[in-house]
């Protein structure tokens, strides 16, 4: 059992997040202070899980389409339309709890149209998602007029920045939304078909599985996320900006999913690594916040620890120290 | 200006990225309305190549005249002159291009460096000679008002040696991207006991700053003064609600004297002022927030 | 130490991979002029050692030799530069591409730097000439059956091979008279003085053509000797270190009552894919299929089983009309596929042999009864013992087992399902003797414990062997159906042959 | 037709159709004045789209590509205006120093079996922060050689230009198609894509072709970044944010295959001139707001998508078709 533990420890995404975080600690002793106030818990390393938490909530819905050989492009957008959604229906007086069930519900359809058009018109996930990506911040400009819609209600400003225990609300509620989809996909045969359709979509059908209909909850779900995010994201500035809310979040989002170690080609995935990667993204993103470097710099810094981990992650160094690998002396049939 | 009636203007526009900019374009499009113009109008999604793609449709199309909102100052002289050769008069609105002078009618713009000079300049006055540490809010990395705004800024607040920018880092002109980032200056700053003064080049990071403020247990306004550009209408409700300190207007009516310049130059050949700049008003509570707040609510910011 | 008469010589070679030995320390040496069989059964590592004789595998201990002088070749394209020409086990070619370029890939005829398409077109023409292949050299590759696919890939190899040519498995799709247009090829080479390699586990076209004859077990060098000093018995005994008994043809009763109607197909069929055909088939038999390559037999299994849905014609199951439309349909009335193509249809290649195994069981029991990894474990280890399956792991992915063992994986996954009704095409494709004479026992098994299946393949002493009746397609029709006295390999020749002229290749 | 061809037909009949509806609606988008705009303004775009098909047929991706464009436009520009470089040189030194930085991400990409995506992001952050680095200011060049070469152009009647950087796209589309379909390098490119483990046995050099791809894709996207700075006669950091997307979208409507192995240079010609058309329709409209342009660009992209699928439906690659020795 404490062998298993010790392995676990090992493996790159969590050694790579504890190496940006001591790089943060290096560079801002104060990185882990955290203190209590006003009935919650605050500093840095709560920020990175705050901040952290609409990729990582993006990053659960993408790693189900990226294990499908897809990819969704349209997260950023969805969560722009979203975001939208809920704040004009609060600010035109419907009660906050139709006002969010709407905004996921157009999430949701938003992910069908992606499904629709990746399983039954066979259209590449890539540019069948581009549609949406493009357009869609457009019809959250649409319903927002252009204005950031910013509202004062309670129940979905807590949404935002509210806590529970101490934690953020955006934290808690992408913790829980990880558990209940990896509970999901782990304990009914849905995470093995999802692989199964990535790795040989013809086999797999040929096998009995509906890839259909298995893709478009997969796209679904990536919408169901988006939506999530979106009004997270709202919520936290009181505000919807059709513009800028999930500008280029999809690609942190598919970083996220490849640094938890999801290969782009489809196949094995892992929900929770994935959103281990998100929060490295964040450290780091946090880590450029408080150091003090030049805002130039972000970007080549961010560059350079995406090398970094992709380097500890290549089965070049893995082989290295392949000493920690665990698939490889397991039961011998034999 | 009955004069402009009738006629086909083709306004080419940056894009949609903020509430600013979408008033600049619903004012634009009012002004030509009661002008009775057939307005035009092209986003280019913050793209330089678009605008100039545009121009150029404009010019294919044949239209009376053309007004750009360019994004960046370069790369604007071929284009202008094939308007120039096809006699259609152009109009810059808010920033000046880097091309002859001949190759436009006139630039009406606001004077970014002033604006962030008048800031500083506020601020300066306020603290007096007490010491601030402030913690600045750019725009964009590499976008002409960040750069502008931050220059101004630094001018004002030189030779005073209380006054120390001690943390700068890009909101990207956002309130979720101001918000995260003052965050992150209030947990380096000493949980934010140590900042005096946030300073934005908008008014948006301003209003996610004044978030991450209040989620520190701080008081925005008092224990951090928060100074910004723009004048949207958000900033007027936190100043009503004392949250906000002071804000510099930039008008997003750049069309209008556009539009009377064009007139008077059509009826007899006036040649208008090359640069007509913008006024960069200074707005404290002191200046009945609620009622700025109140006439900007409907422009479409 | 061997002599340098070998012009391929590989000595002490060693393969591990993860913890499972595929090669320990194994001698092996080529002469030119000579046709070498390699034998063994499948997962004894005949593979991975022509993958390291041609530099797609580095060897983990030993050398390869040259002419007598060690070299160590980092990839395919340099063991190309020795005249090293290969066709490796599953054909391994571009469908994308023009016939032709993959006959000419890396070595198109150029003019002025640029490829000369009409030079390089005609010659292709003249090569696929000497294979009996009468096919446009521009049309894609992936548009002709596995079965051209893998002359084209012959045709290459034998091109590039100036002094060694390398065949794996090459005849594993091909019928009988493409057969032995390959060995007047391989024989024409011989006389050149080329040394050939030749795997196969058809023991007659071993003795056929080949001089010497190398057998591995287990990874293990069993023995390298001439042919003619040994019969066939010896071989299969060199390879399983066993006797077996090969299950010639089981008597089918003539004379026996048919049972119960399983499945009742009425002028089903597809257009511009399959004609109309009518077919009945009882619980507890099992149905032949014979034809030639390209006769429509693919097609036929697949609409059979809603892979590719009929357009015309009724279905009735058990006496109950019914529809198929997706391979869904077809799985809830008890219906398994084990398709033809296994890499491409048939392997779930980097999910684990486990999961490939259970994966349409799981399919039958729907997204929420999953089974727990342990039950996973039980059902795959039971396939894993009962079909003989050679994994290091039933974890390890199913995409490194030899050929011959996926094939099991896939088997067992249909009957992990207990079906009423199995399609097999072509189910011992790439299968080693023992192997073979496990399916055909299985085969006959599972008509005995009332399964009905209808099997494709092109042996026709193994359709006879296991067939209860067998139906012929010529030209995508179903022409004869043979019962009792009728089902043996002359009669079904004659069937397929009735109009020479149609017939294919 | 080829049945390979086929897609490019469709792409090109979609294309006249579309551009003879938008004439019946505007006469004037007939004139050759827009004609030579299509061929002007869309230089750049062709030009890394040129590249990015390559990367596409061998089932890769390069999202560094519009950051390249700023990256290089930034150097030529500093290097020429600040530092007196005459331009010919400069642009031998932004060619080579995007070679090395293609060749490093293809080198990433082999070596380290890390996915083309992932690598090419990171390459765009580098880049675009090097860009940053350098300058964050828009560095105008005022250099006669400049202004020569825009002053290079054969007017047509009509008010038509044909500009120098607009033919050098079409040069280099030709030269591309002749690169891919002629020579041993475009068959190991489409073999790449094809099936990289076959490829490899049957003896294509995997790894120089991995790395030549992607130097090819960033020298033509350093090209595109020159000819960028040609257009805007300055170099600026954030120039041509997202033109990947752009090029990504030119390859796929004209008719090439995200997975790899299928595609065609010329293709994405049209596709590159069916986005200029779209963007031109909409200038020509005039009455769009900012979120409808998006809207309208994001269904047109979809109905140019579904035309293509449902002209082709019968014969998508891969499908079998009946055929008899
Ligand atoms: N890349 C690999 N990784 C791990 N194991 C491998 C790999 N390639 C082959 N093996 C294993 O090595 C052994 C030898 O395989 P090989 O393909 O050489 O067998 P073979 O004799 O060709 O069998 P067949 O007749 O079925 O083709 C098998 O047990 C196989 O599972
Ligand atoms: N020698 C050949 N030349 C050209 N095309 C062929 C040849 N053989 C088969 N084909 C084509 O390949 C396709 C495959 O047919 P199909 O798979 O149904 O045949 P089959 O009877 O199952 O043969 P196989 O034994 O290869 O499985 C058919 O469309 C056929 O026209
Ligand atoms: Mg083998
Ligand atoms: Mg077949």
């Amino acid at each position: 059992m404490k062998r298993l533990h010790l392995e676990r420890l090992a493996n790159p995404q969590l050694l790579a997040l504890a190496a940006v975080l001591l790089i943060n600690w290096a560079l801002f002793p104060n990185f882990f202070r955290i203190t209590w106030q006003d009935g919650r818990l605050f500093g840095s390393a709560i920020d990175v899980l705050n901040r952290g938490a609409p990729v990582a909530i993006l990053a659960i819905g993408m790693t189900g389409v990226i294990a499908t050989k897809g990819v969704d492009l349209s997260v950023g957008a969805i969560m722009a339309v979203c975001g939208a959604v809920a704040a004009t229906m609060v600010v035109a007086g419907y009660p906050t709890p139709i006002a969010v069930t709407a905004a996921l519900g157009v999430g949701i359809v938003c992910g069908l149209w992606n499904g629709f058009l990746v399983a039954v018109l066979d259209i590449q996930p890539i540019i069948a998602t581009l549609v949406l990506m493009v357009a869609g911040r457009g019809i959250a400009q649409l319903i927002t007029e252009g204005y950031i819609v910013t509202f004062n209600d309670p129940t979905l400003i807590f949404i935002g920045t509210g806590s529970l225990l101490g934690f953020p609300m955006a934290a808690v509620i992408a913790l829980v939304l990880m558990i209940l989809v990896t509970l999901v996909v782990k304990r009914t045969a849905i995470g093995l078909f999802i692989q199964a359709i990535g790795v040989n979509r013809s086999a797999a059908s040929l096998a009995g599985i509906n890839s259909r209909i298995l893709l478009m909850l997969v796209y679904g779900l990536s919408g169901f996320c988006a939506a999530i995010a979106g009004i997270l994201v709202a919520a936290d500035i009181r505000g919807a900006d059709a513009n800028n809310s999930g500008l280029w979040l999809e690609l942190d989002a598919i970083l996220a999913v490849v640094i938890g170690g999801t290969s782009l080609l489809g196949g094995k995935f892992s929900i929770p690594l994935a959103v281990v990667g998100a929060i490295i993204i964040q450290a780091m993103n946090t880590g450029i916040l408080v150091s003090g470097f030049r805002p130039e710099f972000n970007l080549i810094v961010k560059a350079g620890m995406i090398i970094l981990i992709l380097m500890l992650q290549s089965p070049l160094v893995g082989t290295a120290v392949g000493f920690f690998k665990r698939d490889d002396k397991r039961v011998v049939s034999k | 200006q009955d004069n402009l009636k009738g006629l086909t203007i083709g306004f080419s526009q940056i894009g949609s990225e903020s509430g600013w900019r979408a008033a600049e374009t619903s004012v634009t499009k009012q002004q030509a309305e009661e002008r009775g113009i057939d307005l035009k109008f092209a986003d280019a999604q913050q793209k330089q190549e678009n605008q100039i793609k545009a121009i150029r449709g404009f010019i294919a199309q044949g239209v009376d005249a053309i007004i750009v909102a360019p994004v960046v100052a370069t790369g604007w002289d071929d284009v202008l002159t094939e308007a120039k050769e096809a006699e259609i008069p152009v109009m810059l609105l808010d920033r000046g291009v880097d091309a002859p002078e001949d190759l436009y009618l006139t630039s009406v713009a606001s004077d970014q460096v002033l604006e962030g000079r008048t800031a500083g300049d506020w601020l300066v006055k306020e603290v007096g000679d007490a010491d601030c540490k402030i913690v600045e809010l750019q725009g964009t990395v590499g976008s002409t008002p960040a750069i502008n705004r931050k220059k101004g800024f630094e001018e004002a607040i030189v030779g005073h040696a209380n006054l120390t920018i001690a943390r700068s880092q890009t909101g990207d002109f956002t309130r979720a991207k101001g918000k995260e980032v003052m965050e992150g200056f209030i947990k380096a700053e000493n949980g934010g006991a140590d900042i005096c003064a946030v300073y934005a080049h908008n008014d948006d990071m301003a209003v996610g700053a004044i978030q991450a403020i209040k989620d520190a247990g701080l008081k925005p306004g008092t224990d951090i003064k928060v100074v910004s550009i723009d004048g949207v209408p958000d900033i007027f409700a936190a100043m009503v609600a004392g949250e906000a300190n002071a804000t510099v207007e930039l008008t997003p009516n750049m069309a209008g004297p556009a539009f009377d310049a064009l007139s008077a130059f059509l009826a007899d050949g006036t040649q208008p002022a090359k640069f007509i700049i913008t006024e960069s008003k200074l707005y404290t509570p002191a200046d009945n927030p609620q009622g700025e707040y109140d006439t900007r609510k409907g422009l479409g910011y | 130490m061997a002599d340098s008469d070998y012009v391929l010589e590989a000595r002490g070679v060693m393969k591990i991979f993860g913890n499972h030995v595929a090669l320990d320390n194994v001698d092996f040496g080529l002469k030119a002029g000579e046709v070498h069989a390699l034998l063994g059964e499948n997962g004894a590592g005949k593979s991975t050692l022509i993958k390291i004789l041609t530099g797609a595998y580095q060897p983990d201990g030993g050398g390869i030799y040259v002419d007598g002088t060690q070299v160590s070749l980092d990839n395919p394209l340099h063991a190309q530069t020795f005249g090293i020409g290969t066709v490796y086990q599953e054909v391994n070619l571009l469908p994308n591409r023009s016939v032709a370029e993959n006959l000419f890939l890396g070595h198109q005829p150029l003019r002025f730097g640029f490829v000369n398409f009409r030079k390089m077109e005609a010659d292709a023409r003249v090569i696929l000439k000497n294979y009996d292949l009468n096919i446009d050299p521009s049309s894609e590759l992936g548009t002709h059956s596995v079965a051209v696919q893998q002359i084209v890939a012959i045709a290459r190899a034998v091109q590039l091979s100036g002094k060694v040519l390398i065949l794996d498995e090459p005849t594993a799709s091909l019928d009988r008279n493409e057969v032995e247009r390959l060995f007047e090829v391989v024989r024409g080479l011989k006389a050149k003085g080329l040394a050939i390699i030749f795997i196969t586990h058809f023991l007659d076209q071993v003795f056929a053509i080949s001089d010497r004859v190398t057998v591995l077990r287990n990874g293990k060098l069993i023995e390298t000797r001439a042919l003619d000093a040994l019969t066939r018995t010896d071989v299969v005994r060199l390879m399983l270190g066993k006797d077996i008994a090969f299950s010639g043809a089981t008597d089918v009763e003539p004379g026996e009552a048919p049972n119960e109607v399983l499945v009742e197909f009425k002028g089903y069929g597809r257009k511009r894919s399959v004609l109309p055909f009518d077919l009945t088939i009882h619980k507890g038999e099992v149905v032949g299929v014979a034809g030639l390559l390209g006769s429509g037999r693919t097609e036929v299994a697949r609409i059979m089983f809603g892979a590719d849905p009929a357009d015309q014609g009724t279905v009735s199951v058990n006496g109950k009309p019914s529809a198929i439309r997706k391979t869904t349909d077809a799985i809830k009335h008890g219906f398994g596929f084990c398709p033809e193509d296994r890499k491409a249809e048939g392997i779930l290649g980097d999910l684990s042999v486990r999961e490939n195994i259970i994966i349409a069981l799981q399919g039958k029991l729907g997204w929420f009864k999953a089974l727990n990894r342990d039950e996973q474990m039980e059902i795959a280890g039971r396939f894993g013992e009962s079909m003989d399956i050679r994994a290091a792991s039933l974890d390890m992915p199913v995409k490194l087992l030899s050929g011959g063992n996926q094939q099991k994986v896939i088997l067992s996954r249909w009957l992990a399902t207990d079906p009423a009704f199995l399609i097999l095409d072509e189910p011992t494709r790439g299968i080693d003797v023992g192997a073979h004479a496990e399916i055909v026992r299985t085969i006959n098994r599972l008509r005995d414990e009332g399964m009905a299946m209808l099997v494709i393949s092109s042996e026709l002493d193994e359709v006879v062997a296991y067939s209860s009746r067998i139906v012929v397609m010529r030209d995508r029709e179903m022409v004869a159906e043979l019962r009792g006295k009728n089902i043996n390999p002359g009669v079904i020749v004659q069937a397929i042959a009735n109009n020479p002229d149609e017939a294919v290749a | 037709m080829k049945r390979s061809l086929r897609p490019l037909a469709a792409t090109a009949v979609i294309f006249i159709i579309a551009y003879a509806a938008s004439v019946l609606q505007f006469p004037s988008m007939l004139s050759t004045r827009v004609l030579g705009n299509f061929l002007t303004d869309n230089a750049f775009l062709g030009i890394a789209a040129v590249g990015m098909t390559f990367v596409i047929i061998s089932g890769g991706i390069d999202l560094s590509v519009g950051a390249v464009i700023g990256f290089t436009g930034v150097l030529v520009a500093v290097l020429i205006s600040w530092l007196g470089v005459h331009p010919l040189l400069a642009f031998v030194i932004v060619l080579g120093v995007a070679a090395l930085f293609g060749a490093a991400m293809g080198a990433a990409i082999h070596y380290l079996k890390v996915p083309s995506f992932i690598v090419t992001l990171a390459g765009m952050f580098l880049a675009r922060g090097g860009a940053s680095v350098i300058t964050q200011d828009s560095v105008p060049i005022n250099h006669e050689f400049y202004s020569a070469i825009s002053d290079l152009m054969i007017r047509l009647p009509g008010g038509g230009r044909l500009s120098f950087i607009g033919l050098l796209m079409v040069a280099i589309f030709l030269l591309g198609a002749l690169l891919a379909h002629r020579t041993r390098f475009g068959s190991y490119v489409y073999a790449l894509g094809g099936n990289p483990v076959s490829a490899l046995l049957m003896g294509v050099p995997v790894a120089r072709t991995t790395v030549q791809i992607y130097m090819l894709s960033s020298v033509l996207a350093a090209l595109s970044g020159i000819v960028f700075s040609l257009y805007t006669s300055a170099g600026y950091p954030l120039a041509a944010v997202g033109v990947e997307l752009d090029a990504i979208s030119a390859v796929v409507i004209g008719g090439t295959l995200l997975t790899g192995g299928y595609g065609f240079v010329l293709g994405t010609f049209v596709g590159v001139m069916l986005l200029g058309l779209v963007q031109t329709y909409i200038i020509f409209d005039g009455t769009l707001s900012s979120w409808w342009t998006k809207i309208v660009i994001g269904v047109l992209l979809f109905l140019f998508i579904v035309l293509q699928r449902i002209i082709f439906a019968a014969s998508a690659p891969g499908e079998e078709k009946p055929e008899k020795a």
